[in-house]
């Protein structure tokens, strides 16, 4: 059952050392200021998994949180490189970050599979691409009908999933809309959840299109207004571009990103963005 | 034809957005695919069916979008559903008719790159972003349009890594992989148009760019280039293409992002 | 492109003697019309696949269309048996039916493994059961990374899909809202698919909880209001209930169930029901 | 305690709907347990969390369901989900703490038949309507209820089919076939309730219902019924559950279907 918490407190109960974290969002949505505490609150040798590592995720990879990185397109969206990203592959700063490469009809596969309780999935891909003999989480399996070969991936089961979403009841019932991603599998498929909500609200009104999770299925959630920028919130906010083009030099230069990290992380209560 | 100066770019984008054809269902990645197939459904092709891997079927953008998940793709949609159902009941069974690739290289197979650049896959001259949609795009779209910028750093002898399947290593790999869509049709670059020889299905030359040469197309490919013997020039932008093209482009302010 | 046509020229179009034919609904939206057509138009060796086959296929194998039944749970809910079912599983009456039975979970992920485009899928289902001793299409598999062995079950892949739905546009894009079942993979598993609905309209209000399926998968459109009948049109009408229970005294006996079959849909331009 | 005449069918129903604790998520069948549920949730438990496979997670029906998919079910539920859904996301990875099946017949072990009788299968001599969801329910769900009434025609020494697994062929099968729940944990009877020994898991009576007797349920078993020492008399329907209860069942008219 869903239990109401202050963004610092979740993450503080939620995020240990060591564990598996996912932060999803489809371009909409996306968990920046869960991440941002979790940097604050300095978490090491996490497992970051995402589909889209962006900038969110290049922040975290800079501010040495991560040990390893599952995903399948890591870049600063319309911009360019995540030159974190790259710092932290190619010379291991600030700490060295192993990768899990896939494509993102592997990694929807993998979460549906987590969310349905499933070992792995199967799929038509990867056929002919370099990706298996680079990642070990691809292997061949036989249709027992028909003989046929297939790609198997095994289930993503996060230790700790977190989303953001337009609303929550105060029963702890989650309403997203719009562009909703991979958000449910990763919720489902998760040992435990976190859902930052642009509101709570007493009730639900159902939405075409409406995703909705219920309190049972969810750890917890957290009010936390804006909590998707520079990323948007459908109905809420719209996407800050400009954030993304500005993102680019901090991210080329360790010194800019140690002052971003101090200044927009470290020394507030909550970041701006 | 037009009377006006036009871009390579425009150009690109033109011969990307007539081949489309109307009614058909696209799979848009961001950039020039997305404008090139909101410029087809404004001109010859308004029934074109837009799929964004973000989840949306159908969208009706009156702008162009900033992001593959921009909320306006959700606003129109006919319908918008999960990322794990837009690829396993929509991409994977075959139901899309053309899916649109770039890269950063691509060989004389259009097998493409877009993974890892020099050194080695651990420790890469140039990371690139990784596989996103594309090897499921490469392998399930009926038809796949490839758009690239002709150079000899982008058209290679051979790929440092192999992201998406063309022809794999020639005519009848893709059938041997059990690849079910057709493959790319076309290489749409801003010199001219690379079409499969129906025999080897090597990339080949058939058609010109205005004002681009074939000299300029062999210098900008990797590989020894074939030509068509029969080699027309593509027909320049008309003027109303020229004129919605630069219309939409106008509906995004501060860059196209993915 | 789904065209529009009479629901008696859609069913002459798409439906052949010895195809494989679904018509789904989940208590609501059973297209139950569209069965009728077929017993009108006298299609025979038919493999009728239906997860919950109640009385519009107890109807459609008592007519001697069907030489097959794929099924999870057979009954007229709430009455008790489907005696022309019996009749044709037991006596061969009026033709021999052969079937294969799953449970529900089983026939939920055939019909999803052939929405997707895959051979087969797989479930933790079966396990301990005599379903597999006496259903061919339950095989084990072994997941390639843990090693644990699943059940696989083979895609279902009907040549005709045939749901009910409340609208489609003069276009032929479907919505349909309430409980919608296994529908939509239903249609996408299919090669051809016929959408039968309570009306056609000039445009498509999207509403929460509503399964929209694009013009472009779906094959054809018949406006039948009322088409769903016994069973329930959310928004449109309610379940008949007396309908299911009138049911059991024709279905007991050959003769009053030729008789219906006379009055209620042979000499019919279509049925009451 | 009641002043009040009850049945024995309320009787079962009430002993249902107070084995379900509040908050819990309880997937439920029309007929007996939709109506322990729905009680349940008007009395201690106004937290139950009812699940119907038609696809309602969290329905909060103001009179009884009609049938597993009826229309009060949708319009009350926090989501309405797809059948492959609720299958593959809900019950299959254990989310789903209580289901509840009844059947034809039952064994020692409580594992039951709801597909044939008699004869062979492909011939016999009851034809019943098959598995259902009842095989993944016994498999996954946290625990499992068991609802039938006792007579020795559907207690029976051995199943004619396995249709759902309860402890196969008794302790340790669960674990050795990889079922993940619990299995039953109760069959609730018209005679009294059956709990599965800790020991060997087979069920033994454990509770009377009030007015029955230990040799009506040790005539009703079609195997030497085991009779835990200790043997209290269940508490009979409050007046509150008696009245709720009939208030649910006159919601609805022409009699329960599935």
């Amino acid at each position: 059952m869903a239990r109401i918490l202050q963004l610092d407190e979740a993450i503080a109960k939620l995020v240990n050392d060591g564990d598996t974290v996912a932060l999803e969002g489809f371009t909409h949505l996306i968990p920046v200021a869960a991440g941002h505490e979790i940097i604050r609150q300095g978490r090491r040798d996490l497992t970051l998994v995402r589909m889209t590592p962006d900038i969110v995720y290049d922040q975290m990879i800079g501010a040495g949180c991560a040990r390893k990185l599952v995903f399948s397109w890591g870049g600063n969206p319309g911009v360019g490189s995540l030159h974190r990203f790259r710092d932290a592959i190619q010379n291991g700063w600030p700490v060295p970050l192993e990768i899990e490469e896939h494509s993102h009809a592997g990694m929807a596969n993998r979460y549906a599979a987590g969310a349905a309780g499933l070992p792995f999935a199967v799929l038509r891909g990867y056929v002919g691409t370099d990706l298996p003999e680079h990642t070990g989480t691809i292997k061949p399996i036989e249709c027992p009908f028909t003989g046929e070969t297939l790609a198997a991936v095994p289930a993503v089961n996060p230790d700790v999933g977190i989303i953001h979403a337009q609303q929550a009841d105060r029963q702890g019932n989650v309403q997203m809309w719009g562009i909703t991603g991979v958000q449910k599998e990763t919720v489902l498929a998760s040992a435990r959840s976190l859902v930052t909500v642009e509101e709570v609200v007493d009730e639900l009104t159902p939405r075409p299109g409406a995703v909705v999770l219920p309190r049972w299925a969810v750890t917890a959630v957290a009010e936390v207004p804006g909590g998707a920028r520079p990323s948007y919130a459908q109905g809420y906010y719209e996407r800050d571009n400009s954030y993304y083009q500005q993102w680019d030099p901090i991210s080329r230069d360790r010194e800019k990103f140690e002052q971003w990290l101090a200044s927009e992380i470290r020394t507030t209560e909550r970041s701006a963005r | 034809m037009t009377s006006q100066e036009f871009t390579s770019d425009e150009m690109m984008t033109v011969a990307a957005a007539r081949s489309l054809r109307d009614g058909a269902a696209c799979f848009v990645g961001i950039g020039l695919p997305s404008t090139a197939a909101n410029l087809a459904r404004r001109t010859h092709a308004p029934n074109l069916v837009l799929i964004y891997e973000s989840g949306t079927l159908g969208a009706k953008p009156d702008r162009l979008p900033l992001s593959i998940g921009d909320g306006v793709l959700a606003d129109t949609a006919d319908s918008v559903i999960s990322v794990p159902e837009i690829f396993n009941y929509w991409l994977q069974p075959g139901r899309i008719d053309i899916g649109f690739l770039g890269g950063a290289q691509v060989d004389r197979f259009g097998n493409i790159n877009t993974t890892v650049i020099g050194g080695y896959y651990a420790n890469p001259k140039v990371r690139l972003p990784g596989a996103g949609g594309a090897p499921e795009i490469a392998a399930s779209c009926r038809e796949v349009l490839i758009v690239m910028r002709m150079s000899s750093r982008s058209f290679v002898e051979k790929l440092d890594f192999v992201t998406s399947v063309g022809y794999g290593s020639g005519n009848g790999d893709r059938e041997r992989l059990g690849l079910r869509g057709r493959g790319p049709v076309k290489i749409i670059t801003d010199l001219g148009v690379l079409e499969p020889d129906p025999e080897t299905s090597e990339f080949t030359l058939t058609r010109l760019n205005p004002g681009a040469t074939v000299e300029q197309a062999r210098e900008a490919a990797g590989w020894p280039l074939k030509v068509a013997a029969d080699l027309p020039v593509q027909d320049a932008p008309t003027d109303t293409e020229l004129t919605v093209l630069r219309e939409l482009k106008a509906t995004i302010d501060n860059g196209e992002t993915k």
